[in-house]
């Protein structure tokens, strides 16, 4: 699914261009609850599923009554292609509003792709991957279980289009809030839904179907993004049924790029990992508790 | 536009601040086009330990006005492990390294500076006696006499270039500038993070930062740092390494000013990684315009 | 929402920091709407000092990232004129008067104080040892030993509410708390300006301000207010006007939670002359949410 | 010209409502080098000529790379009617590019109008105004000459409109950079023109205008506002000629109403006077000197 002329570096992740650059709104949309953001970004690479970009407007970035955002924000692009970016949005604060507030033709600063994407089963470097979280037991013939809770559709949206791409088939979970929030999922024909207030879909968490899932196949694994907690159950369940499992995870963030040390979660093996370098997405058994933000 | 800082020859005037930019981190990033673009001048590592520290808990940042709050507790692999798997990598780099370190004691800081201090790699050491977030750090650097005490200690077992970083939460940062180069100081380097507390923004009242405290960088802190840096100037002769809040070519050009040699950036380079090469092109446009009132590169040198 | 400090109920927890609201002036711009709608509860003159100071050269002025730098130099018409024309016209305001004095020497600041000391239209005495626009303000108050004995002198003219406005540009501000609370004071209140220096635009390497220097306030200093309101309470039992950088009801309800009793707003005020108004309304929003962790009114109170 | 029901303080001047209120965006338009800027106030009284408001915007003040501007800033309406407000802003910074840009239907901050404007002539109460600057020498029957410099047109485009609704004849001097800038002035039919570089109207500094003008009239009384060496030019003359002036004067501010001690001037008996509440209108005797920015 990536281009081939896309650097990776050592540890197989796409290399980001090293500076931030420009990119300009070519869209933006109501989806539901979500804002969808369509960005020309020229210059940067295709990103694996899982990698993410940090952004930040090039004007009214901070300022006003509170003068914030001050630093960039990070964003998983649901998917790219020939030079354009998707982004989608969750406005729960000042930076996220800034961004779903964003007029067409409007510039914004990109740095990105960045961190470790998620490691696909059949990809023949599965193995070889240093970059922390990488599973080995990812090789193997199990069936993918991909679980996305609210905003966190985007990395699994990417994932799973680059599993369709390899004609790998997967078994979508999707939890969200409400119908309201739900409605991005319309385009996923196949995903089995679940939402909180029972509005849509199951009436409950979309961890509920995952465990119903594992039951029915042990021999699987989980690839999840979403809320902490989700993502806690998710390792809860996974470790519990010996199935491997990848998280993306969030963090406060403020470099994006290892540089700040800011964005750290705690190791099973004691200490801590970088979210943005050694992450986002990690190996389940690898975290000795997904922290809430 | 070179300039002579402690007997060594840098091609420009920016530089890092310590634990600001990780250069192995940023190599797994951006790969090869780090090195080809390398933007600053000198590279000055995050600050090692004599034993490996996890640092805090988190969370660790906090995003204010035009600034932010870090607490990050300067998490390093101590410096057996330094010496043994970053300094190779480190010495790959295009530039000088000025290796950062720090002790809860003045033993330990002897310790450490003493088995850094004899590598060919390093080109300097840079002492952080001013952190906020390690209370051992933040004593030594605020009482002029403990502070003239660890840095004997430091002088007597390192022949490198020695540049005491000064922590800015003090009466009278002179005072300190004064009894580091009594001890032998080459430069000081300034300012560091200031003392700061965010809540949580639950409004319960607790803490937002997994230590409770931090320290405040950016652009809010920059006039602090003018002003500490201007009364430095003006009492010693060590040359400076000024910081704080640099986004510009011209904030740079200010500090310089002031009375710097050079100057580092720091949280800027969260926004953009290539931050500091945009600043050292700005501040050259400066220079090539007479907008920027350079000292004299190395002038005030008194370094072995 | 009414809250007792120092012996006095005050009608809600906000007041305006020192030399940040002219009553009188703003009385010129809006007319009686002023005392109609008077927004803090207990009002804080500008310092006053023995002789009249014409304050210092312009400019005194500097906008900095989310704040500003002022170098006003503490001009007023000294005590007797203050006595004569200003307390009269303070004394009309709807809230207690707290006359904010200052002195070059502990003799000129008792001086002062015991001037003002028994006139029944003064609340309270608040002592400035924390200006850092006048050389003496700062070397007063960053000492502790010096700051207790200035303290004691004031303590023994005045049998007043004391108030002791700390300076933030100190190693540890806790240690100047407690030399203020063992000499008498009855509160103590703090964050003043943080020492700052501008230089000219024009790139010329000049400074900005008229005076050379001056003190950072406003949004960029929140954080460092909070570390420094939070360090004073956990050491002392006096009550504290916390300020620094407030622009919302939840930065109020932060420096509350931290331990202050009172809040003060400065430059907010620039902004918006009513600013304090708003700022009110919203903390009683807060607490009427649930929202604000306010200190039972007046509780620390030692004051006579 | 002002409204009847307009409160006035002790010494005269306008009061302005306690606390910042909303002004909405009317329109705004290029007028040569100049943006006029027009606001609809619904709440506020009407100005005197030379009176000012602090003006900032309600979004985007602030922020962005400089994060700059923080405080609100000063302009002296030229005119206002029916509760609007219309400003003439030269974009030299930030704060002025930001009002410069705005668009229809944005909303900003406005306190105002602050400060003492200018005595009429004819003015009963010229004597009896307190309120620093005020010269006992305007109740004569001077002829009025008006001088304006670049920006400093708006407070002397609103005199105009006062003397003349009462049918006082002024003469009226308008000095520019160039003919972009002089555009503006084409509206005075009767006004002399003088340009630095000799596009349009005379060529030379408005001052030479000014100093023929006293020559042939030494009986007159002078109002100016423009840039400080005008300014100090025009004092310079008005003194060396016995001729009272008044001067609405420019000075950095933070707070607009007397709060700050920041916008001072130095005053010929010693000491400062504040600009915003002892000005921005002053009588040129006062003035020690008038300072450069
Ligand atoms: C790898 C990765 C990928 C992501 N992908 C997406 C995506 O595709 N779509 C999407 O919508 N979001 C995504 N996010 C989340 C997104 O980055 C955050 O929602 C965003 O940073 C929030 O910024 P904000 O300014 O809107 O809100 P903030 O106000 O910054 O709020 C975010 C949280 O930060 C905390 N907070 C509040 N005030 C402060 C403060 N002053 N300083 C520090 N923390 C504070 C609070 O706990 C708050 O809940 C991703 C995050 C990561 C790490
Ligand atoms: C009573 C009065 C009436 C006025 N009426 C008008 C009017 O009708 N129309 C109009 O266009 N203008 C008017 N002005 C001028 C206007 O207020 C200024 O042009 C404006 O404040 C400039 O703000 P800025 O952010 O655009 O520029 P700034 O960048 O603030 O520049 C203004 C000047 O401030 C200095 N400066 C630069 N940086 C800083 C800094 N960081 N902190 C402090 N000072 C700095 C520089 O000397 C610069 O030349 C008036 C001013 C006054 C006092
Ligand atoms: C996230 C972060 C980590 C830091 N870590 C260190 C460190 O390890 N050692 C040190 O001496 N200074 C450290 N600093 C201080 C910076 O080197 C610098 O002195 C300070 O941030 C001011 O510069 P700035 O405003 O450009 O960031 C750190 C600063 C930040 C923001
Ligand atoms: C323009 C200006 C003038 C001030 N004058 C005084 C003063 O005369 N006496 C004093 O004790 N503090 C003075 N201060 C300090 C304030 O009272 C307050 O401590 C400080 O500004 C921090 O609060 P803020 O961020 O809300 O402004 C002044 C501050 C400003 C900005
Ligand atoms: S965000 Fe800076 S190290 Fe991860
Ligand atoms: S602008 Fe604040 S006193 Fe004049």
């Amino acid at each position: 699914m990536s281009a081939p002329e896309v650097a990776r570096g050592e540890d197989g992740r796409v290399l980001a261009p090293f500076g931030r650059r420009r990119g300009l709104v070519v869209s933006t949309r109501k989806v539901g609850a979500y804002v969808l953001l369509e960005v020309a970004d020229r210059d940067g690479p295709q990103a694996d599923p899982g990698q993410f970009h940090m952004l930040a407007t090039v004007h009214g970035w901070g300022g006003g009554e509170d003068e914030r955002p001050y630093l960039p924000r990070a964003f998983s692009p649901m998917g790219s292609s020939g030079g354009h970016l998707w982004f989608l949005l969750e406005d729960v604060g000042p930076g996220t509003h800034r961004l779903a507030t964003l007029k067409k033709g409007e510039a914004l600063w990109v740095t990105g792709p960045l961190g470790n994407g998620f490691t696909l089963p059949d990809a023949p470097s599965a193995d070889e991957h240093p970059g922390g979280g990488r599973d080995p037991a990812f090789g193997g013939a199990r069936r993918p279980i991909l679980v996305a809770g609210g905003i966190g559709l985007p990395p699994v949206m990417a994932l799973s289009g680059a599993l369709a791409h390899r004609g790998i088939e997967a078994t979508m979970l999707l939890g969200f809030r409400d119908a309201a929030h739900a409605q991005v999922a319309a385009s996923f024909a196949g995903a089995r839904l679940a939402t909180d207030d029972g509005s849509a879909g199951h009436h409950g968490y979309v961890t509920a179907l995952l465990r119903a899932e594992l039951e029915r196949d042990p021999h699987a694994l989980v690839y999840a993004c979403g809320p902490a907690a989700m993502l806690e159950a998710v390792r809860g369940l996974a470790t519990g049924n010996g199935v491997p499992a990848q998280l993306a995870l969030e963090s406060g963030m403020a470099c994006g790029y290892g540089a700040c040390f800011g964005c750290v979660v705690p190791l099973t093996a004691g200490g801590y990992a970088r979210v943005c370098v050694d992450g986002p997405v990690m190996a389940a058994g690898t975290l000795r508790s997904v922290p809430a933000l | 536009m070179s300039v002579t800082f402690c007997g060594r020859q840098l091609e420009h005037r920016v530089v890092n601040g310590s634990g600001t930019f990780d250069a192995i981190a940023a190599e797994r990033a951006f790969g090869p086009a780090l090195r080809a673009a390398f933007p600053f001048s000198a590279y000055v590592s995050k600050t090692i330990t004599l034993r490996p520290r996890d640092g805090n808990a988190p969370p660790r940042l906090w995003e204010t006005p035009a600034g932010m709050v870090n607490s990050i507790g300067l998490p390093n692999k101590g410096v057996a492990a330094y010496l043994a798997e970053d300094l190779p990598r480190y010495a790959m780099l295009p530039v000088p390294l000025i290796t950062n370190v720090m002790g809860g004691t003045g033993e330990e800081l002897a310790e450490v500076a003493a088995a850094v201090g004899h590598r060919p790699e390093i080109f300097a050491l840079e002492l952080n006696v001013s952190c906020p977030n390690v209370a051992t750090g933040l004593d030594i650097g605020a009482v002029p006499s403990d502070l003239e005490a660890v840095v004997r200690r430091v002088r007597a077992v390192t022949a490198k270039p020695l540049i005491v970083k000064l922590t800015p939460n003090t009466a009278d940062v002179t005072l300190c500038a004064q009894a580091a180069e009594a001890a032998g100081a080459d430069a000081v380097s300034l300012i560091n993070t200031l003392r700061a507390v965010p809540l949580h923004p639950d409004g319960r009242g607790g803490r937002w930062l997994g230590s409770g405290q931090g320290g405040l960088s950016g652009p809010a802190i920059r006039v602090v740092a003018l002003a500490q840096v201007a009364a430095v100037a003006e009492r010693v002769a060590l040359p400076i390494i000024g910081m704080g809040g640099v986004q510009h070519g011209r904030h740079a050009a200010d500090l310089l000013s002031a009375g710097a040699t050079l100057v580092a950036v720091g949280t800027e380079s969260f926004r953009d990684p290539r931050a500091a090469g945009r600043i050292t092109e700005e501040l050259k446009a400066l220079e090539n315009a007479g907008r920027a009132r350079t000292p004299p590169g190395g002038q005030a040198s008194v370094c072995p």
